[in-house]
């Protein structure tokens, strides 16, 4: 099956989903999701299925990627992320159903609940286009195509003020970087005089080319390009977003939208770091760049007491390691030993995705029957239920790099790639960041297991689903097997 | 001979009024003046783009890729207009405001 | 020509500090229109006709209707003067010179714009305007991005229905 | 049949985890490991070629331009002795734990806590890549946590559980890039132990002396801090003595040799000028440990706390050995993690009894127990002598062996390891000091008023004490017995060590 | 029985009944007692065989690590085997006799398995053909020594002497082991044969006399000598037949019998030679000083034995092989007559119901009259008079040093030769004169034989093994002759006889029926304070040390290595969240800083 089949299945589902949405009466629109789900299964089997063109002369394959077993293991990041977001959205649904605006009295009871449904479709495709783009036109529509299915869903719960808030914040920052975004564009192209990566290579490479334009527009793209994956200092949206947002779609600007970021900052950012004369200073911005992210993300989620923001701190403080990787990459005129950046990016973000969704899927099944994100909210839960902390657990290790997990390998796999690139300055704040970060994972470990739960509070067994709960020991496995066998990931796209 | 218009010209109008367009938004306290002033920056870099799409000819023709990329960049603003001003819409039914110093219920 | 251009560059700009600096939303978006109009005429003075006419069309005529339409919905009232504007206004403006500074650093630098306009072929007859060999390469060559945006537009569409549907209160 | 004796504790944790009757399956589990673990000194042979014995192999990473990580295990003398010690502890470890239904809280998360603890060490001890043998090292860190935070003794469980987890993490986070320094400084091809020191020993291939002190710079640090070299020791009283007995028992037992392995294993080896080049440095530090700590020991007014004392001091023996870094000097010094894993195990297991049953062992607050308990006063008396350093248990050989070790190699003149020892024997009397003390105020004199009395020790409590100490007995009359191995391990690894 | 078995069974015979008694034994206290006796007996006569047999034993390795190798072997000559016959010996009358002193004591299984354990011990050290193995059984000695020290550990005066005893041999033990090594590092060997030959090579000099000092503090330790003598008289907090065998007639002697199997080291290090002369002069006289004004019975013995090891101790720093001999002789026979008065003592003791004052005692020679008899034989053999062992051993040690230019040691040994008959009589005096003084004195009454025999076997010795029959079986060459007596006549004797003569006539004028001490000499009954000073300087330079160490620990090393750097990353993302207002604003103002910056820094 041609290769562009995906992307083109996930709109029909998603077109679909809108149209039952709207033309079928049914008693309980949670079956939408679960037709998304099935689909999207059916797709993820699909990427394996994938064949590649032989020519690719066509104008298509001038927007789309070819032959790269990366686009493929990033497409397969949006679609797993999809999935689980869908999973926590059916689980989320009451919150939705209750925020969203009441409906008059002859609609249904779950009025506008299709959409929450549909749109993370939308965004996944969307993705998926990202994922394959090698053009800065087919970058910037698909970009904005996942941008704004994110305004919108950040900012979905319509009687809820902070997500509301949070939805503005995005669009404001999110509509400045894309602003950035263009005008670097626009000097990208003013320089190279073409949209094509591969003709920007061309050009960046040469010898006369223009130095000071070029990094102009490195800066500007860059800029904008930070702001999504959450680079310091352009993640002050990210906490704040994070908090606001429904908490599934957080899980899905966490995984999907840094993924898809970075894959296209490592396309953007390559014909850079591949030209000699541009590569001091875009390694040492880069440099500072994950210096920064490093030390906020991890410094400032310490204090952290509200769950969700202490996730979207990880996320900035995981942005930070990535950043390292690719701040390390190895000139070109030098042989490249060792692991690529992109490799260890791609690892790190297939590990980020298991242990970050894992992370959220709990929150959200605890987010559902409690009232509280609070991470004091979690006292005693180990006591009240056992399993669902046992996988807070795994993933909170995971994250916090604890070895014989997918997180550990990752920072071993960043930390490698400094200390050949003898990034000292990185790696000792790196290491500053990995220690803190062992307390501010551990601190929700500590709540559950550690502390004696609030007076006033239940003691009932939070409720989950065997499907939730299958896919819960299924991610857990993933990551356990992921950390000692990594070979899992890595061969997906190596 | 009059001192010609150089592409430097264009650039540096578009350089002005992209600073035009970041000074709003860091002044404004008015959420759609500010969404006003992000639209400015864009067309800002549209104007750079069209001065290097001219400047730099294919085949003696302006290069039109740049004028497609300009395209997309207009319907895409606009798109993210009308989402933009239904977000902020449905902020100010929620709290009767659209200034931006009132929107900091979470911080920290 | 010369004179042309520093008209239209000045209303452009005029037109944004206008933005910038009227405390009514409304007079902030009459500027906008003012500063899109000589921005359109830069572009047909750079020979992009269609952008140019887009230019006015898609924002000066619809993009800026709906702003003005949703700020007398909201009835948006001028902004209250700022307590202590001096530090934060200054500080900003600061940002924005600078960065202008900044520009016309790299411009001088980076010597990329120190060429006169160039010459453009002489072309004539069907297909040789602008608005057509842009349109060809549209749904030619750029088919794939156009149904991208399809699904961005339909996206779009969907967000703001789901975002503004009426609410009983 | 490694690979079976490192997963097999976690597999039974695993199995506790899905509902297997906790204390038979972390028995049964710990038991079989002990019997394999014997069962593969029977099999070492002491005249083979080559690093490692009954190796096994699993690529798990095998990518271009990254050396392949892969699963594999292999025991050498040195390992072995630490596997029996582990395997040994284990056992001893979980025969002390308390019945199932005295757990306030989960006796599964206790039972497979301690499974995993162990496990972790076993793994680490058995891995011959580097990888894993990090990893399987961490495997231990957060059942520590939860169980000291969960099952903890006194008022400060969690905050313990917090500073040992944080202090040993970053701990680890040191040591990681000190490993990874070294393998990208061998040409970043492999991460298996042989191969690597086999690239070290070529003077072509191996690091250059100045980066050398880097690294072993920071592996130090990072080593050290897992055994609480001093500075880096202010982990480990408190959370010994806050600890459940197991716990206690199987960390500083146990867990913390890992560090010291890890400097024979790889350090020594790999940056053999580095090692030269710092020696003077470890030796203040582990002055610093025996005599500083052992003053500091003597001040302490528990038992629980003077015992997690006395186990930070002894490292600086072990030490001692390492920097000798001659054949007696790192024989001694493995002999003497063993002997100091056996015997504070034994020490900490007896405390914890007494803690159980007393309901404190503050020394002001008890006195003349043997009186009473007999039993118990005769087995601590054993552990402390042993812990003393005397003769007939292996602590008494394995400090000579170090001490003769550090001494050698001097000519007419005292060099700095020479003083050091000179200065690190007066730590012997150090410990005689706070071992008779304790001994003294808590079993001998008249019988304090306020004491409850329980009844002595049962047979089933005994059974794991007296396995521990048969194995110190054993080892100090005969310490061949593990000699045997330890020898051509330390002879396998020292041709790169200068002297 | 060849020698190999005997040797090997001597040693392990002990260690098996100790073991036995420990595993199992112990809950018949009858058995284990017996046992434990029958052992000693069998251990004897072990010895007694070998005594008489050539060859040698095999050497068990120990531990070997690379050019480090330790044995456990045996060095069978003529001093260990002598040595042999006195441990056993008196360790079987010491047996013997505790089967009535202990005869009721709970904790009887516990004693004769330290009993036994000494006995392993003991055997050790004097078998020893190593310097390493010697410290093993040195510290084993000891650990035994502290167990029946200790041995009614229910009372605080007993567990403190314990802890005493082994701590001060511990601070021995550690110069000690120093020497070893250093020794070992010097000739390369660690056995006395190899270290024998080596010597006789050039060797650096000052290390050599560091390191035979250095090997003489375990001698100090164990012999306690000064400064380490306190633990000695405290030790008496033990069973009496403890006293008699561990720390009057064996233990004690180990660090003796130690300077005299290495005496070719002394001998090479003369500077080590004087310092160890003059340790044990001034030991014989300090301590004899302090058993001046002593009132209890144990004490008074314990600083006699003290002031007779310095005399032994002062033989050996005469550095010569026959200094050395001299110095074995006078413990041989040291270990005879001491045995019998500490086992005396331990009979009036069990007589008078555990009283040890001798002013509580008093005219106990009535009721008594065989303990009196062996009591007043030992008294007579310690106090020199003439044609007892003890004249023979002391005369020959006063002799040699003089031959050797030992002035200042020798002048110092007469003294002692004044005090010790002084203060042995007016101990006989006091204790078995008179009228009784306590109702426990009157109610009195003679031992029993299993008490009485060791002494009269006891007594006859300490008369007799002077001579050539007894001493032959000891010493290369016996002393004990007229014709010795003749061929040396001279002024050490006269002086000797005249010492006697005076102190004795000097305590029978002073306290002949005395009911209290007339003499009244604090600075001696106080010991010099040297006590006090040492409970001073463990108090400061340890205890003091110490507890401001522990503190320094909690508050300054902690904080600094740990808590410092934890509060301060804490304090720093305080710090960074100040910056995160909630207000997009800043963030874009943030934002747009940092692109100036970026792009300041990349194109400037």
């Amino acid at each position: 099956m041609p290769v562009y089949f995906l992307e083109i299945i996930v709109v029909a589902l998603g077109l679909v989903m809108l149209m039952i949405d709207a033309f079928v009466k049914l008693e309980d629109k949670r079956s939408i999701a679960w037709l998304g789900m099935i689909g999207l299964a059916v797709v993820f089997g699909l990427l394996f299925a994938v064949k590649w063109p032989e020519s690719t002369d066509g104008v298509f394959w001038q927007f789309y990627e070819s032959g790269d077993s990366f686009s493929l293991y990033f497409k397969g990041i949006a679609i797993v992320a999809t999935f689980l977001v869908l999973l926590m959205a059916t689980i989320y649904t009451p919150i939705v159903v209750a925020q969203t605006a009441r409906p008059e009295k002859d609609a249904h009871p779950q009025s506008g609940l299709g959409e929450f449904f549909a749109l993370p479709m939308f965004a996944c495709a969307g993705l998926m286009w990202m994922a394959s783009a090698n053009n800065l036109v087919s970058i910037f529509v698909s970009l904005e195509t996942v941008t704004i299915s994110f305004y919108i869903m950040v900012a979905y719960l319509r009687r809820n003020v902070g997500s509301l808030e949070a939805g503005v914040k995005y669009l404001i920052l999110g509509a400045l970087s894309t602003a950035f975004l263009v005008y670097g564009f626009a000097w990208l192209f003013g320089i190279t005089g073409t949209m094509q990566l591969d003709g920007i290579k061309e050009a960046l490479t040469s010898s006369d080319v223009n130095v000071t334009a070029a990094l102009f527009a490195f800066a500007l793209i860059l800029v904008s390009l930070a702001f999504k994956v959450g680079g310091a200092p352009f993640h002050f949206w990210i906490p704040d977003v994070y908090q606001g947002a429904p908490t599934p779609i957080t899980a899905f600007l966490s995984v999907g939208s840094k993924a898809a970021g970075f894959l296209v900052l490592l396309r953007l950012i390559s014909p850079f770091l591949a030209s000699d004369a541009l590569v001091g200073k875009v390694t040492v911005v880069l440099g500072a760049i994950a210096f920064l992210t490093l030390l906020i993300g991890n410094l400032a989620a310490l204090p952290q007491k509200n769950f969700k923001r202490l996730l979207a701190y990880s996320s900035v403080a995981h942005a930070g390691f990535l950043l390292m990787a690719l701040a390390c990459t190895p000139r070109a005129s030098e042989t490249a030993a060792g692991t690529s950046p992109a490799q260890v990016i791609a690892f790190y973000l297939g590990a980020y995705l298991l242990m970050t969704l894992l992370a959220f899927l709990v929150v959200t099944v605890i987010r559902s029957q409690m009232v509280s994100e609070e991470v004091d909210a979690f006292r005693g839960l180990a006591k009240r239920s056992p399993f669902l902390s046992l996988a807070l657990l795994f993933a909170m290790a995971s994250l916090a790099g604890i070895p014989l997990t997918a997180g550990f390998v990752g920072k071993f796999l960043v930390f490698k790639l400094a200390i050949e690139q003898e990034q000292w300055f990185l790696l000792v704040v790196g290491l500053i960041g990995a220690a803190a970060g062992f307390y501010y994972y551990l601190k929700i470990a500590a709540s559950m297991y550690l502390a004696t739960p609030a007076k006033d509070a239940s003691t009932e067994p939070l409720q989950a689903t065997m499907l939730t709960k299958t896919i819960m020991v299924i991610l857990m496995v993933a990551i356990i097997v992921a950390g000692i066998a990594p070979n899992v990931i890595m061969g997906l796209f190596s | 001979m009059e001192s010609a218009i150089t592409l430097n010209h264009f650039l540096l109008v578009s350089g002005i009024l992209f600073a035009i367009g970041l000074a709003g938004v860091l002044v404004r306290r008015n959420l759609i003046v500010i969404f006003m002033c992000l639209e400015l920056m864009l067309a800002a870099a549209n104007l750079t783009l069209v001065a290097f799409s001219r400047f730099n000819p294919v085949d003696g023709q302006p290069n039109y890729e740049g004028h497609v990329l300009l395209f997309f960049i207009i319907t895409v603003a606009a798109a993210e207009v009308a989402v933009g001003l239904a977000i902020i819409v449905a902020l100010f039914r929620s709290r009767e405001t659209t200034d931006v110093t009132k929107i900091n219920s979470m911080k920290y | 020509m010369t004179f042309l251009f520093y008209i239209f560059a000045a209303l452009a700009l005029i037109g944004g500090i206008g933005v910038v600096v009227n405390r009514n939303p409304v007079s902030a978006a009459f500027a906008m229109i003012v500063s899109f109009l000589g921005l359109a005429a830069l572009f047909i003075q750079l020979d992009a006709y269609l952008v140019g006419i887009l230019q006015i069309l898609v924002y000066a005529g619809a993009i800026m209707v709906l702003f003005v339409f949703i700020i007398m919905l909201l009835d948006v009232e001028e902004e209250e003067k700022r307590r202590f504007p001096i530090i934060g206004i200054t500080s900003s403006f600061g940002v924005a010179i600078a960065f202008t500074l900044l520009v016309s650093v790299i411009l001088k630098r980076s010597e990329i714009g120190a060429k006169p306009l160039p010459k453009l072929a002489e072309v004539s007859g069907p297909g040789s305007s602008d608005v057509h060999r842009i349109g060809e390469m549209l749904f030619s060559q750029y088919w794939f991005p156009i149904q991208i945006v399809g699904v961005l537009l339909l996206v779009a569409t969907v967000g703001v229905i789901v975002l503004s549907k009426k609410e009983l209160r | 049949m490694l690979e079976i004796i490192v997963f097999l504790p976690i597999l039974a944790a695993l199995a506790i985890g899905l509902g297997a009757p906790a204390r038979f399956t972390a028995l049964g589990a710990a038991v079989i490991t002990l019997i394999l673990s014997l069962v593969a000194a029977i099999q070492f042979e002491s005249n083979v070629e080559g690093m490692f014995q009954m190796g096994s192999d699993r690529p798990l990473l095998v990518m271009d331009g990254f050396p392949t990580l892969s699963l594999s295990f292999g025991v050498d003398g040195i390992s072995l002795v630490l596997l029996l010690l582990s395997t040994l502890v284990l056992v001893a470890a979980v025969l002390v734990s308390p019945q199932e239904s005295e757990i306030k809280g989960s006796s599964k998360l206790y039972y497979s806590s301690l499974l995993l603890i162990g496990g972790g060490a076993i793994g680490a001890f058995l891995s011959t890549d580097l990888f894993f043998l990090y990893a399987f090292h961490e495997l231990a860190l957060i059942p520590t946590f939860l169980m000291i935070g969960i099952f903890g003794k006194g008022e400060d469980r969690v905050k313990t559980a917090w500073t040992i987890t944080i202090y040993l993490g970053v701990g680890s986070l040191i040591l990681l890039v000190g490993l990874i320094m070294a393998v990208v400084g061998l040409g970043g091809t492999t991460f298996q132990i042989a191969e690597l020191i086999a690239i070290a020993e070529d003077p072509e291939s191996g690091i250059a002396a100045g980066d050398q002190t880097w690294i072993y710079l920071l592996l130090l640090i990072g080593f050290g801090i897992l055994v609480s070299l001093f500075p880096f020791h202010s982990w480990a009283a408190p959370a010994y003595s806050q600890a459940p007995t197991p716990v206690a028992m199987l960390h500083a037992g146990v867990l913390k040799k890992f560090g010291l392995y890890g400097l024979i294993r790889i350090a020594l080896p790999i940056l053999p000028a580095g090692a030269e080049s710092l020696a003077n440095v470890v030796l203040i530090l582990l002055l610093g440990n025996i005599i500083y700590l052992g003053l500091v020991t003597i001040a302490q007014k528990s038992l629980d706390r003077m015992l997690g004392y006395s186990s930070v001091m002894h490292m600086g023996y072990v030490f001692l050995g390492i920097v000798a870094a001659n054949s007696i000097g790192v024989s001694g010094a493995v002999l003497l993690m063993f002997a100091h894993g056996v015997s504070i195990a034994l020490l900490f297991a007896l405390c914890g009894w007494m803690r159980d049953h007393f309901g404190t062992v503050k020394f002001e607050e008890l006195g003349g127990i043997a009186s009473k308990l007999p039993k118990l006063g005769l087995l601590f008396g054993f552990a402390a002598f042993a812990a003393a350093g005397l003769p007939g248990f292996a602590n008494f050989a394995a400090e000579v062996a170090v001490f003769f070790g550090a001494f050698s190699g001097m000519g007419d003149q005292l060099g700095w390891i020479q003083w050091t020892t000179i200065i690190a024997l007066w730590g012997v009397v150090i410990s005689a000091v706070y071992m008779l003390r304790a001994y003294r105020n808590l079993f001998m004199g008249p019988v304090a008023p306020k004491m409850e009395i329980p009844t002595d020790l049962s047979w089933s409590t005994r059974l794991p004490l007296l396995l521990l100490l048969a194995a110190l007995v054993a080892v100090g009359f005969v310490p061949e017995l593990l000699n045997q191995f330890i020898r051509p391990g330390v002879d396998g690894l020292l041709p790169a060590v200068a002297g | 029985m060849d020698v190999n078995t005997l040797a090997w069974t001597v040693l392990l015979l002990p260690l098996f009944v100790a073991v036995s008694i420990v595993v199992g034994l112990k809950r018949w206290s009858g058995l284990s007692s017996l046992v434990s006796t029958g052992s000693a007996l069998i251990t004897l006569i072990c010895c007694a065989l070998m005594a008489g047999a050539e060859g040698d034993a095999k050497a068990f390795p120990w531990i070997e690590l690379g050019t480090f190798r330790v044995d456990i072997g045996f060095q069978l000559d003529h001093l260990s085997k002598g040595m042999m016959l006195i441990v056993t010996s008196i360790g079987f009358l010491v047996h013997l006799f505790s089967l009535a002193y202990m005869k009721d004591d709970n904790g009887k299984s516990r004693y004769f398995a330290g009993l036994s354990l000494f006995m392993f011990s003991m055997t050790g050290i004097v078998l020893a053909d190593n310097f390493v193995m010697m410290f093993i059984f040195w510290e084993l000695v000891g650990v035994s020594s502290y167990i029946l020290i200790g041995h009614w550990f229910h009372k605080e005066s007993a567990a403190d002497a314990a802890k005493k005893a082994f701590l001060t041999n511990k601070i021995g033990d550690f110069g000690f082991m120093i020497g070893i090594l250093m020794v070992w590092i010097l000739t390369g060997s660690i056995y006395f044969e190899e270290i024998k030959e080596a010597v006789g090579g050039g060797l650096n000099m000052t290390l050599l006399n560091i390191a035979v000092l250095l090997v003489f503090c375990g001698a100090i330790g164990k012999s306690a000598q000064l400064p380490l003598h306190v633990w000695l008289p405290d030790a008496m907090e033990g069973p009496t037949p403890v006293s008699a065998l561990i720390h009057a007639a064996t233990m004690v002697a180990a660090g003796v019998f130690m300077l005299a199997r290495v005496v070719f080291l002394i001998e090479a290090a003369e500077m080590a030679a004087q310092v160890i002369a003059w340790i044990g002069a001034v030991t014989a006289l300090v301590a004899a000083l302090m058993a001046l004004q002593q009132n209890d019975i144990k004490r008074i013995l314990a600083y006699s034995t003290l002031s007779q090891l310095g005399y032994m101790v002062m033989a050996q720093g005469i550095g010569t092989p026959e200094g050395s001999d001299a110095g074995m002789f006078h413990l041989y026979t040291h270990a005879f007559f001491k045995a019998l008065l500490f086992l005396g003592s331990g009979a009036v003791i069990y007589a008078c119901h555990h009283e040890q004052d001798i002013w509580k005692m008093g005219g106990l020679r009535k009721k008594m009259p065989i303990t009196f008899w062996t009591f007043a034989l030992g008294t007579a053999a310690l106090i020199a008079v003439p044609f007892t062992s003890g004249f023979w051993s002391k005369e020959l040690i006063l002799e040699e040093a003089l031959h050797e230019g030992m002035h200042g040691p020798y002048v110092l040994a007469i003294i002692v030769a004044f005090l010790t008959p002084f203060y042995m009589t007016r101990l006989v005096i006091v204790a078995f004169f008179g009228k009784n003084r306590s109702d426990n004195a009157d109610h009195a009454k003679e031992v029993g034989p299993i008490m009485w025999v060791p002494l009269a076997i006891l007594a006859f010795m300490a008369i007799f093994s002077a001579y050539k029959p007894i001493s032959g079986l000891l010493l290369a060459n016996g002393y004990g002759s007229f014709g010795h007596l003749v061929e040396h006549f001279g002024l050490t004797a006269i002086l000797s006889i005249i010492a006697l003569i005076v102190g004795v006539a000097g305590a029978i004028f002073f306290y002949k029926g005395k009911d209290s001490d007339p003499i009244n000499i604090p600075i001696f009954a106080n010991r010099f304070k040297i006590d006090e000073f040492y409970i001073v300087l463990v108090r400061v330079f340890q205890d003091a040390v110490a507890a401001f160490l522990d503190i320094a620990d909690r508050f300054i090393v902690d904080p600094i290595v740990a808590r410092f750097p934890a509060l301060s990353a804490m304090a720093a993302g305080q710090f960074l969240r100040v910056f995160q207002v909630g207000n997009v604003q800043a963030y874009a103002y943030f934002f747009g800083v940092a692109v100036l910056a970026l792009i300041f820094y990349l194109i400037l």
